[in-house]
């Protein structure tokens, strides 16, 4: 498709600034102006990220759409962007739930609305750079811009406790992320010492060939996994997680678990994987175990959270536990499911997570034990709260199944062993999400929900148009995974190669 | 003395006749605060501008070609005062800092009755005192301007005179500062004695004799190499030469607390630099060592203590000693760095760089304090911060985009100045690399300090008591030219640019 | 000639240090005031006798001695007038007295 | 991007594109009237079961037509009907396409799912037309179809296993249908989560077929499996293990020990939901998947070997508890997983068509019994105790006679149908060498007539303990509830006869054997002659005789008709004498107990110190090191005392560190 000389993925990443601009200059009492125009921005956004699919060649390997201008030539620092597969689905995933976490704001967030707005847009500008960013600086920028409308939409807008789940979540991210900005450096220099010249010295395209010697390899692989892992998060860096989460606004969250852990997911298969090969070999047996640590661990201890969004936070930390264990198994299948892991996880959760803001919205509570009975009352939320609920646990037919199966599969291929481990979950999944589903829906109405009485109303029309698409993607991802799968199979391939496949034996 | 040596001075002579201008106008129109800020504040415009043309800027209008032109030439070649990239580069950002803290202190001292005239004067001299470490190329020279930085530094950090605290913080430093001005006499002394000479490339060309092994390192030169590295890590506010800082910075008026957490701090570097890498630059293995201690353990305690104050003007003050640190850990990157390796540049680089960014930053975050303190009675501590994102949203917005800048966020300023020093630590790699870790480990405490008042401007709500803020003339200007500044730096790429470019000149000047 | 000119700089460092004892063990603002004035006079004995040891510092010496007095000078008119500002505020001179900031 | 528009590979087919839009009819009608329901279903009032019902008739109907075609026209020839839907999952070498399959298994299958599951259709009508909730009944019950069709119709593991896990989700819904009661909820996440228990193990049997062989079609596997192992490409050991993970599904599915514990406890569902799902069709599927992987069985006769070892345990076990039950569909239930046990001992001994032959005539008269069961709870109003039934064959005439159709057909009376299956299975078991797999056999023969008529006697005979306030209103169930029950009651009696004579040699047995052909080739079975005057004779007169005595024993504690009169004391003196036995019975073994000491009580401490250590040590190392730092800032600023004294000290120490230290540097 010609789109005329228009740099798609500028507009695609600088739409939502725009945006953000404008609604700066929207009056402070035009709450509705504002709020039309953060999702308009959102939506026009989404549209354009749609319009990438169509000239994309899901078979043409390398970068497409590739935008490059020169920024700071003295350090070859390039503005340089594009896109393949993996980032293409990222960012629709992307594009998808900031609109729907746009409008899912609409009714609880009442006071600094225009604020709210602007950072939620910037939020967008930063998670979709960051998937497109081709130089590492211009990377490094866009993770970091990320963290500041982050910290401010669970600061300002968050619950109780939000100053101290804030501040944990910025130290602890930016503890990891500092550390990478010092290995880019690394191997920055690295490749300009080599080369003599600092051209190219940021671009991952130029940097993905070169072979960096082992141990700057070894030191600059831990610090990039440790900012990603600590986004993903891995355990045992995922402390930050529920507090993260339970304090956040609910739009918040869902652009937390949606977006925010893929980026970790995704730095780790793009970053760590090509320029540190020999160091991810080095590094991947402790990886591994720490992954399947992380899936029984999150699992069991989401069995007994008393908070909704405790519950669905853990569960997070079990599911991105696949997401590594995928990446690191160093095969084909694994890789491919735990990408698809990394959508599944940020539509399905992003939904659960929607699901708790509506029930918070009624009550004003998240406490599992004051809940029951609603599903005579409110029927048609606990349809899709079941839903969700089911696609989380892994059922087949759901986005979720599909992944979390792949990821299975590639690591059975490497360790049956550590495949039985990690389909443990299949088990402990079912147990949390269904006890807790059980609770909350079945049963006759609490009294702590009688006596919010008439307020419990069932899902309004926005609440609808909010969930329903997510609805509509899981199943679809569920019936035709290809649609990501063709997308990605090139990127893995590229990556693995990279690699070079399969630790043969290298594992129990 | 040629024409060229007297363009070359203009400057200097300008600042120093501003100076005495507006001491005059004070006693013709006595009590015009207004008039005085204009004219001192044009003057210093035209400084500037003076600057462009006479020193070299790159794409700027060089008039005459003074690249490199010594004043005072003397029989064995060398001059007492240079006017290179350095000095130009160096000018620039004294004269800016001496602009900002007059615009800032406009509208903070009229409320409390202070007199503008008499500090745009001090202020003023201090400048010129700075713009004379730029330049010098001679140990009296140094000495000189150091005394001519300091002694204005002293009166101003006084300048409060009925305010205890402000008289207490003065005391402290001065006789603190005296104390190490003596030990840096001292020193300077037995290193003129035992080179023989006072010119800075005399010395440098018998210290490259040390070096090389034709001479050992005398006793007296080593310890004079002692008291020198004392004294200027006093004036940098080095750890554990730091204890006058905090008390200094905190008693004195708002606004002498932004220039004196700038001004004398990269000055001293200046002389750090005309100093430590152009005269005993030859002998920078052996200090080395004391300057990796001293950026890390500066840059640690800095953070650490800033974590635990109240007082903003007291956590800036901590927060400017961890700066210190991290400009530290450029030169240290300088020192690391083979001879005549291009590490050995960025190093440099990254040491002015970084001073320019951090003059900017910080100079903006004590505006806003000065700006909220504008109606007497306003409290440093940083609770006075509590929802002043919602009581004054500009302000509110300014002090957040500083103290992200400060934490080193991008793509403001600030993170490119860490950036620049990083790189530079990585290239000369070793001990330094891992000084560029523990520095990140740092920002990363210091994140929580920054961000906390952040919290309390956004996240938490105003007293009931808080009165609507309101901002001069002054102040806006001055917030509008630094906030500028910061962004600038870090998103718009000629300007970042052009301020990478004048700080590599200026660093292949000083090699 | 050098074991003269080491005699004048131990002689030298010798008032430096007393000059520093006296910083530290006087807790009246004046009295370390002056104590600093010693430490400064130090400093001039060693350049003066480095001006008459050292031949490229013939010129220079005496001259440099000139501008340290000078420059003491100043500084002891700036720090007089802090120490009367604060006396005023204080009532007392001693300098242990002045920690209303700390920590 | 291409999708739908790919063309599909082309894979052997036979039969037309109209017998392809049957197939896919049979998968579409219930998905539809799911959607429909689910929809628009709440406003349809008492017409809730408008859509759902006609869409499963139209099933049957389609299904009718496709069973005629496969099993007597022939239209699809040995192998069957193949077709591809679309490619499912595309990653890299692993490809899984939509791909159905409809061979002479399938259609037996597809014989009891379609008529079994019409019935209950029809039935539930009546037996839910007061429920408010019955759009959600028939919106579930259409997706339990949908599931189980497509269990049936997958012609690859990866798809068998989404309809596995499909009918679980349906079963989970079913079960817990009136959820607002407790014990319902529970049930239906136990049933769900214990069947996950055995996918855990089914999915990495399915992966493991994967590493091994590199594709999931039944075809290529059936072929390439055997002849890894033939070639000694995979061990002996890696196809049992692979038979055994699969098998591992099948337990959970099929509820055999020691994953049985849910099915009683799903009994908390609708009736007509354990008519079909627990009786005749879900619990099935394990039986079917280890059928349907007869190749790979045959490879591991170790594997054979934990199958009918499993079996012949739960048929023993859950006989035993079978006779002490109180709730009437709660005898059912352990009697379901009795004959499952039955099923898999008959799998498990290499007798793999009269496996699916009971399994064949236990889904119509257990179906039937259950179904009856329904009828008689119905009849005195929602009550299950069969302490407070009896003396109802009165009152409700055509329940009764049905239910006492199914009872002896279950018992293994001749000539109905439970009694040719279960006789093939004694007698198959003990000719292939497994005597004492016959020898169990027989004694769960008399245990099964017992218990059936134990619960017959105390629910239609003797005396009525019925409430009294219930008493005159017991009603017989409308027709469209009793119909159903007619409808069962003919197959009960017939399809045994119909299908299983002449024995070894009747229709089943031409049906399936080309199915079961690798087995049988590979198990190296003689095809001795059926002697009826024989030994076959011989046992077949063993196993009437044995179901007759546990009947008379039956009547003679129970009572029958009015002739007979129940002997209360008689039993209670057995029950005081055998006061151990009885309570193991009676507590189930205390699988539950077990079962909740490790889950809930052990499992949950575990949780709970997992958490604890997760928010003390792990999060406590985080905060520990936020403390730390602060802690540390707070003893530094101490230094900082305001007294200029100290601060000079500071610096002189500072300046005397420095000169030591350039003194070192001299000296060197």
């Amino acid at each position: 498709m010609d789109l005329g000389g228009l740099p798609i993925l500028s507009a695609v990443i600088f739409t939502p600034l725009i945006g953000a601009l404008l609604i700066a200059l929207v009056p402070r009492e035009r709450e509705d102006l504002t709020r039309w125009l953060a999702l308009g921005t959102a939506l026009v956004t989404f549209g354009l990220s749609l319009l990438l699919l169509p000239g994309f060649d899901p078979t043409a390997p390398g970068f497409q759409y590739v935008e490059t201008a020169d920024w700071i030539p003295a350090f070859g620092i390039q503005y340089k962007v594009g896109v393949d597969g993996m980032a293409l689905v990222l960012v629709l995933l992307t594009t998808t739930l900031t609109w729907i976490s746009i409008l899912a704001s609409f009714g609880p967030i009442r006071s600094r609305l225009k604020e709210y707005m602007i950072s939620f847009l910037i939020l967008e500008v930063g998670m979709i750079g960051v998937f497109l960013a081709l130089d590492l600086f211009l990377f490094y920028i866009f993770w970091e811009m990320v963290l500041v409308p982050m910290y401010l939409i669970i600061g300002i807008w968050g619950g109780a406790n939000r100053i101290y789940a804030t501040l944990k979540f910025v130290l602890y991210t930016l503890v990891g992320s500092l550390l990478m900005l010092v290995a880019i450096l690394a191997a920055a220099f690295s490749f300009q010492s080599a080369t003599g010249s600092w051209a190219g010295a940021f671009d991952f395209e130029q940097l993905r060939g070169f072979g960096f010697d082992p141990t700057l390899q070894f030191f600059a692989f831990g610090a990039f996994f440790l900012a990603f892992a600590i986004k993903v998060p891995m355990f045992p860096f995922h402390t930050w997680l529920p507090d993260a989460h339970v304090e956040a606004p609910t739009a918040g969250s869902v652009i937390l678990a949606g977006v925010l852990l893929k980026l970790g997911g995704y730095g780790i298969i793009r970053f760590c994987l090509p320029l540190f090969p020999d160091a991810a070999q080095q590094w991947a047996p402790l990886l591994i175990v720490l992954s399947l640590i992380a899936i029984i661990y999150g699992a069991i201890v989401a069995m007994v959270q008393p908070d909704l969004k405790k519950l669905v936070a853990y569960s997070s930390v079990s599911h991105m536990g696949f997401v590594t264990l995928g990446i690191f198994i160093f095969q084909p299948q694994g890789m491919q499911g735990a990408i698809l892991q990394m959508v599944n996880h940020g539509i399905i959760t992003g939904a659960l997570f929607l699901c708790v803001g509506v029930l918070y919205e009624r009550t004003h509570d998240r406490s599992i034990a004051r809940m029951g009975g609603l599903a005579a009352s409110t029927p048609v939320y606990a349809a899709i709260f079941g839903f969700f609920m089911l696609a989380s646990l892994g059922l087949p037919g759901m986005a979720g199944f599909v992944g979390e199966f792949l990821v299975l599969l590639g690591t059975f291929d490497h360790s049956p062993i550590a495949a039985a481990v990690a389909s443990v979950v299949v088990i402990l999944a079912a147990g949390y999400l269904m006890w807790m589903y059980q609770r909350v829906v079945f049963g006759e109405l609490s009294d702590f929900l009688k006596g919010v009485g008439h307020h419990l109303t069932d899902m309004d029309r926005r609440e609808l148009v909010t969930l329903t698409p997510l609805v509509g993607l899981t199943l679809v991802l569920g019936v035709a995974p290809a649609l990501v799968l063709d997308l990605i199979q090139m990127p893995v391939g590229e990556v693995l190669a990279r690699v070079g496949g399969s630790l043969v034996g290298a594992a129990p | 003395m040629s024409q060229n040596d007297l363009i070359a001075l203009l400057p200097l002579v300008v600042v120093v006749g501003l100076a005495m201008a507006v001491v005059i106008i004070d006693m013709i129109v006595p009590d015009r605060d207004d008039l005085v800020g204009v004219v001192a504040s044009g003057g210093l415009l035209l400084t500037l501008a003076v600057i462009a043309v006479a020193g070299p800027l790159p794409g700027g209008i060089g008039l005459l070609p003074v690249e490199g032109e010594q004043l005072f030439e003397s029989a064995t070649g060398g001059g007492v005062l240079v006017r290179d990239q350095l000095t130009a580069f160096l000018d620039l950002l004294f004269v800016m800092i001496g602009l900002l803290s007059l615009l800032f202190a406009a509208d903070y001292l009229k409320p409390r009755n202070l007199p503008m005239a008499e500090f745009a004067a001090t202020l003023l001299f201090a400048i010129s005192g700075a713009m004379l470490l730029a330049g010098g190329r001679d140990l009296l020279i140094l000495f000189l301007g150091l005394e001519l930085l300091v002694l204005p530094g002293y009166m101003l950090a006084g300048y409060a005179k009925r305010d205890g605290l402000s008289t207490e913080g003065a005391v402290k430093y001065f006789l603190l500062g005296s104390f190490s001005s003596a030990i840096f006499l001292f020193g300077l002394a037995l290193v003129l004695g035992f080179t023989g000479s006072t010119r800075v490339e005399e010395i440098a060309i018998v210290l490259a004799g040390v070096a090389a092994g034709d001479a050992p390192l005398s006793l007296g030169l080593a310890m004079g190499l002692a008291l020198l590295t004392t004294g200027v890590a006093f004036k940098i506010a080095a750890v554990p030469f730091h204890y006058w800082t905090p008390d200094a910075y905190q008693g004195s008026p708002t606004p002498v607390t932004g220039y004196l957490s700038v001004g004398p701090k990269i000055a001293a570097f200046a002389l750090i630099l005309r100093l430590f890498v152009d005269a005993l630059g030859p002998l920078k293995a052996d200090w080395l060592p004391f300057v990796i201690v001293l950026a890390a353990i500066t840059m640690t305690l800095g953070n650490l203590v800033a974590i635990t104050q109240d007082n903003i003007k007291r956590m800036l003050a901590y927060s400017s000693i961890a700066h210190t640190g991290y400009i530290l850990v450029g030169l240290a990157a300088y020192a690391a760095a083979p001879v005549r390796s291009y590490a050995e540049q960025a190093g440099l680089e990254g040491v002015l760089f970084y001073s320019a960014v951090y003059a900017f930053m910080n100079l903006g975050a004590f505006a806003c304090v000065a700006a909220l303190q504008r109606r007497p009675g306003v409290t440093s501590q940083i609770a006075s911060f509590a929802g002043l994102g919602r009581r004054a949203p500009l302000l509110g917005a300014a002090m957040f985009l500083f103290l992200l800048s400060l934490t080193g966020i991008p793509p403001l300023a600030g993170f490119w100045a860490k950036w620049y020093v990083i790189q530079a630590a990585l290239q000369a790699g070793g001990l330094v690399a891992w000084l560029a870790v523990l520095m990140m480990l740092n920002a990363t405490a210091a994140a929580f300090y920054y961000l906390r008042v952040v919290v309390y401007m956004y996240m938490r709500e105003a007293p009931d008591a808080a009165r609507p803020v309101s901002l001069g003339a002054f102040t806006r200007v001055g917030l509008v030219v630094s906030a500028a500044f910061t962004i600038l730096i870090g998103v718009a790429p000629p300007v970042t640019t052009a301020v990478i470019d004048m700080a590599r000149q200026a660093a292949q000047a000083l090699l | 000639m050098t074991q003269s000119l080491d005699a004048y700089l131990i002689l030298a460092s010798l008032l430096f240090t007393i000059g520093t004892f006296g910083f530290l063990a006087r807790r009246n603002a004046i009295a370390m005031l002056m104590s600093i004035e010693l430490m400064l006079n130090a400093v001039n004995l060693a350049i003066v006798a480095f001006g008459a040891y050292v031949p490229t510092l013939a010129e220079d010496g005496a001259l440099i001695a000139l501008f340290v007095m000078a420059v003491a000078a100043a500084e002891a008119t700036v720090g007089l007038a802090i120490i009367i500002a604060i006396y005023r505020n204080r009532r007392t001179p001693l300098v242990d007295e002045y920690a209303s900031m700390r920590e | 991007m291409p999708f739908f528009t790919e063309a599909p590979e082309t894979v052997a087919t036979a039969g037309s594109s109209l017998d392809q839009a049957l197939v896919l009819a049979l998968l579409a009608l219930p998905l539809a009237g799911f959607g429909l329901t689910a929809l628009v279903g709440r406003r349809m009032g008492d017409k809730a079961w408008a859509i759902a019902v006609p869409a499963i008739v139209l099933v049957w109907l389609a299904a009718l037509y496709l069973i005629f075609q496969t099993l007597v026209a022939g239209a699809y020839g040995e192998a069957g009907l193949h077709f591809r839907l679309y490619e499912w999952i595309p990653a890299g070498d692993f490809t899984v396409e939509v791909d159905f399959g409809v061979d002479a298994l399938t259609a037996v299958m597809l014989i009891v799912v379609t008529t079994v599951g019409m019935l209950v259709h029809v039935y539930s009508i009546g037996y839910m037309a007061h429920d408010p909730g019955r759009w959600r009944f028939f919106a579930y019950l259409n997706f339990f179809m949908f599931s189980m069709l497509l269990l049936v119709l997958a012609d690859n593991f990866l798809l068998l296993f989404v309809a596995w896990e499909l009918v679980g989700l349906s079963s989970y819904l079913l079960i817990g249908f009136w959820y607002r009661r407790r014990s319902a909820a529970l049930a239906a996440k136990k049933a769900f989560i214990v069947n996950r228990a055995g996918d855990f193990g089914f999915g990495l049997g399915i992966m493991a077929i994967w590493t091994t062989v590199g594709t999931l079609d039944y075809s290529d596997v059936f072929q390439l499996l055997p002849a890894q192992v033939e070639s000694g490409a995979i061990e002996g050991w890696q196809m049992t293990g692979i038979c055994l993970l699969l098998f591992a599904g099948a337990i959970g599915k099929s509820a055999q020990f020691p994953l049985h514990v849910w099915l009683p406890d799903a009994m908390e569902g609708p009736t007509p939901v354990s008519a079909l799902i627990h009786a005749a069709t879900m619990v099935n599927a394990g039986v079917y998947l280890v059928a349907r992987a007869n190749p790979l069985f045959a490879q591991s006769p170790e594997a054979l070997l934990v199958v009918a070892l499993v079996g012949t345990f739960t048929c023993v076990m859950a006989a035993a508890i079978a006779f002490t039950q109180k709730d009437i569909k709660r005898v059912l239930a352990y009697s379901t997983l009795s004959q499952l046990g039955y099923m898999f001992m008959a799998l498990g001994v290499g007798a793999f068509v009269p496996a699916i032959f009971h399994l064949v005539t236990h889904g119509f008269f257990k179906g039937l019994l259950f179904l009856g069961s329904g009828s008689v709870i119905h009849a005195v109003h929602e009550e299950q105790d069969m302490d407070r039934m009896g003396g109802l064959w009165r009152r409700i005439g055509i329940t009764h006679v049905t239910m006492l159709i199914g009872s002896l057909a279950i018992a293994g009376i001749p000539p109905l149908a439970g009694f040719f299956s279960k006789d093939e299975i004694l007698g198959e078991s003990f000719k292939l060498g497994f005597g004492w797999v016959w020898a169990i056999g027989i004694i769960v023969a008399v245990m099964t007539a017992l218990y059936m008529f134990r619960l017959m006697g105390k629910t239609f005979y003797g005396p009525s303990n019925v409430d009294p306030h219930t008493e005159p209103r017991i009603h017989e169930s409308p027709i469209s509830m009793t119909g159903p029950l007619m409808l069962l009651a003919v197959p009960s009696v017939l399809i045994g006869f119909a299908l299983g004579w002449p024995p070894e040699s009747g229709l089943i047995h031409q049906w399936l054997a080309p199915v079961f052909h690798p087995l049988e080739e590979a198990l190296h079975h003689g095809a001795a002659d059926y002697q009826l005057l024989g030994i076959d004779g011989f046992l077949l007169g063993a196993s009437v005789a044995v179901s007759a005595v546990g009947m008379v024993v039956a009547w003679r504690l129970f009572g029958f008709l009015s002739t007979m009169a129940p002997r209360p004391a008689l039993v209670a003196s057995l029950t005081a004498r055998l006061n151990g036995p009885y309570r193991i019975s009676r507590d189930k073994w205390y699988f539950d107990d077990l079962n909740h000491l490790l889950f809930v009580r052990v499992g949950g401490a575990v949780a709970r110190a997992l958490w604890w250590f997760d928010v003390h040590v792990i999060d406590g190392a985080v905060n520990g090191v936020a403390s730390l730092t602060q802690g540390t800032g707070h003893g530094l600023r101490q230094i900082q005392t305001g007294r200029v004294q100290n601060y000079a000290l500071g610096i002189a120490g500072g300046l005397l560190v420095i000169a030591v230290g350039y003194l070192f540097i001299v000296a060197r």
